[in-house]
């Protein structure tokens, strides 16, 4: 099973991509599944402080565990309205 | 309850007439417009970027919170996406209360959560370059640390 | 600046864009409607009455007092009279500024001067018999004598 | 000359017009024309002490003269919005 990977505005501008998917493991958390990508894109890592996260449309804390099939999104500072 | 992230004009009729009951003797109609400028810069034009069924989550869960807070009638929440002029409206929130006051306090606060917490965001375009925009009421620039927030 | 005191339908796209500007960055629109109750008692119709030019006069006066005391781009302040239904809208009050929080501030302020003010009288028409009613903010009851405000 | 009376709402039922015209006297002042007023018609001296008045268009204190050719506005409380 795999977890899908959302990245939106300059994040997604960063990585070149807006949608991605890695491989699951045992154990995985929005953190842990973080770490790897930023091993992938680490053009990523200057957006982190100020990063939030959403796992299945809902905002997300950094130890949730990401269970199998999840979609997990990279949320940089809105500016909506 | 009408929320909407759409690519398509934002019609205020639409809106208005959404949320409106018979108990209605008030109804607040905020409209986030495109404008010609931005902290001292001249603005091309604005590129919207959005997370649209986790935005229309979210915009569906502040309305629903405005609505109890508030004791309204009825709200609509639309958000525009895309290429957007200056002139255009990216944001439309209607609000209808049997009263004036709950009218504008709700729809101010509806505004202020949006800006909050809604995963939508814009890029302004220059003449000469371009830059996504960090809502300084973010909760992402919030939980920054405070020497960030100043950038 | 979009002033008008009219039997005519009132419409928010004109009072829209009566006030936008490039500069405005957030659009208020408020809509005073006829409500189906009032203060308990179920309402038929209204019907308006107004000494027009002045209404439109004080209107102005009081457009122009936001504009310069909140730093607005543009407002507009329409009333409608004559016989109005349940759901029709007797009052638009349009508001366009740079940022959203003068925009709600001024709109509230506008509105709240226009209940004081303007020469505009409303009756109520229900089943079984009418009244004028008279707005507890006019300044005409603010003058009287306690006793008199309490009726 | 002649002063233009204006009557609105409760007040112009009560009187049963809503507008007259009165002969212009030396000295007038909006309550001396008020007041002339309601030896016309009794019934509004219950509207009196809520009553409001403008003088072409602004609104007037009871002292102000009203020179001939004037209009006078009886304004009771307003209800509009």
């Amino acid at each position: 099973m795999e977890i899908t990977v959302l990245l939106f505005a300059s994040v997604a501008e960063k990585a070149g991509t807006r949608k991605l998917t890695m491989p699951s493991e045992p154990g995985d958390t929005v953190e842990r599944v973080r770490d790897r990508l930023l091993g992938r894109f680490p053009e990523l890592a200057s957006s982190v402080p100020t990063l939030l996260y959403a796992l299945n449309e809902e905002y997300a804390k950094e130890w949730e565990p990401v269970p199998p099939g999840s979609t997990l999104a990279l949320i940089p500072p809105v500016s909506g309205g | 309850m009408l929320i909407r992230v759409t690519e398509s004009e934002l019609q205020p009729d639409e809106a208005i007439a959404a949320v409106q009951t018979p108990a209605s003797g008030a109804v607040n109609l905020f409209l986030g417009v495109v404008r010609d400028n931005n902290l001292g810069r001249s603005v091309g034009y604005l590129e919207y970027d959005a997370y649209p069924a986790m935005a229309e989550r979210v915009m569906r869960e502040i309305a629903e919170e405005a609505k109890a807070q508030f004791g309204l009638e009825d709200c609509a929440v639309l958000h525009r996406t895309g290429r957007l002029e200056i002139g255009e409206t990216s944001l439309l929130v209607a609000v209808a209360s049997g009263h004036r006051a709950e009218s504008f306090e709700a729809g101010h606060w509806l505004v202020n959560q949006i800006k909050k917490r809604v995963p939508v965001w814009k890029k302004e375009v220059w003449d000469n370059g371009e830059a996504w925009v960090e809502g300084p009421e973010s909760l992402g620039l919030q939980q920054a640390p405070a020497t960030m927030r100043e950038g």
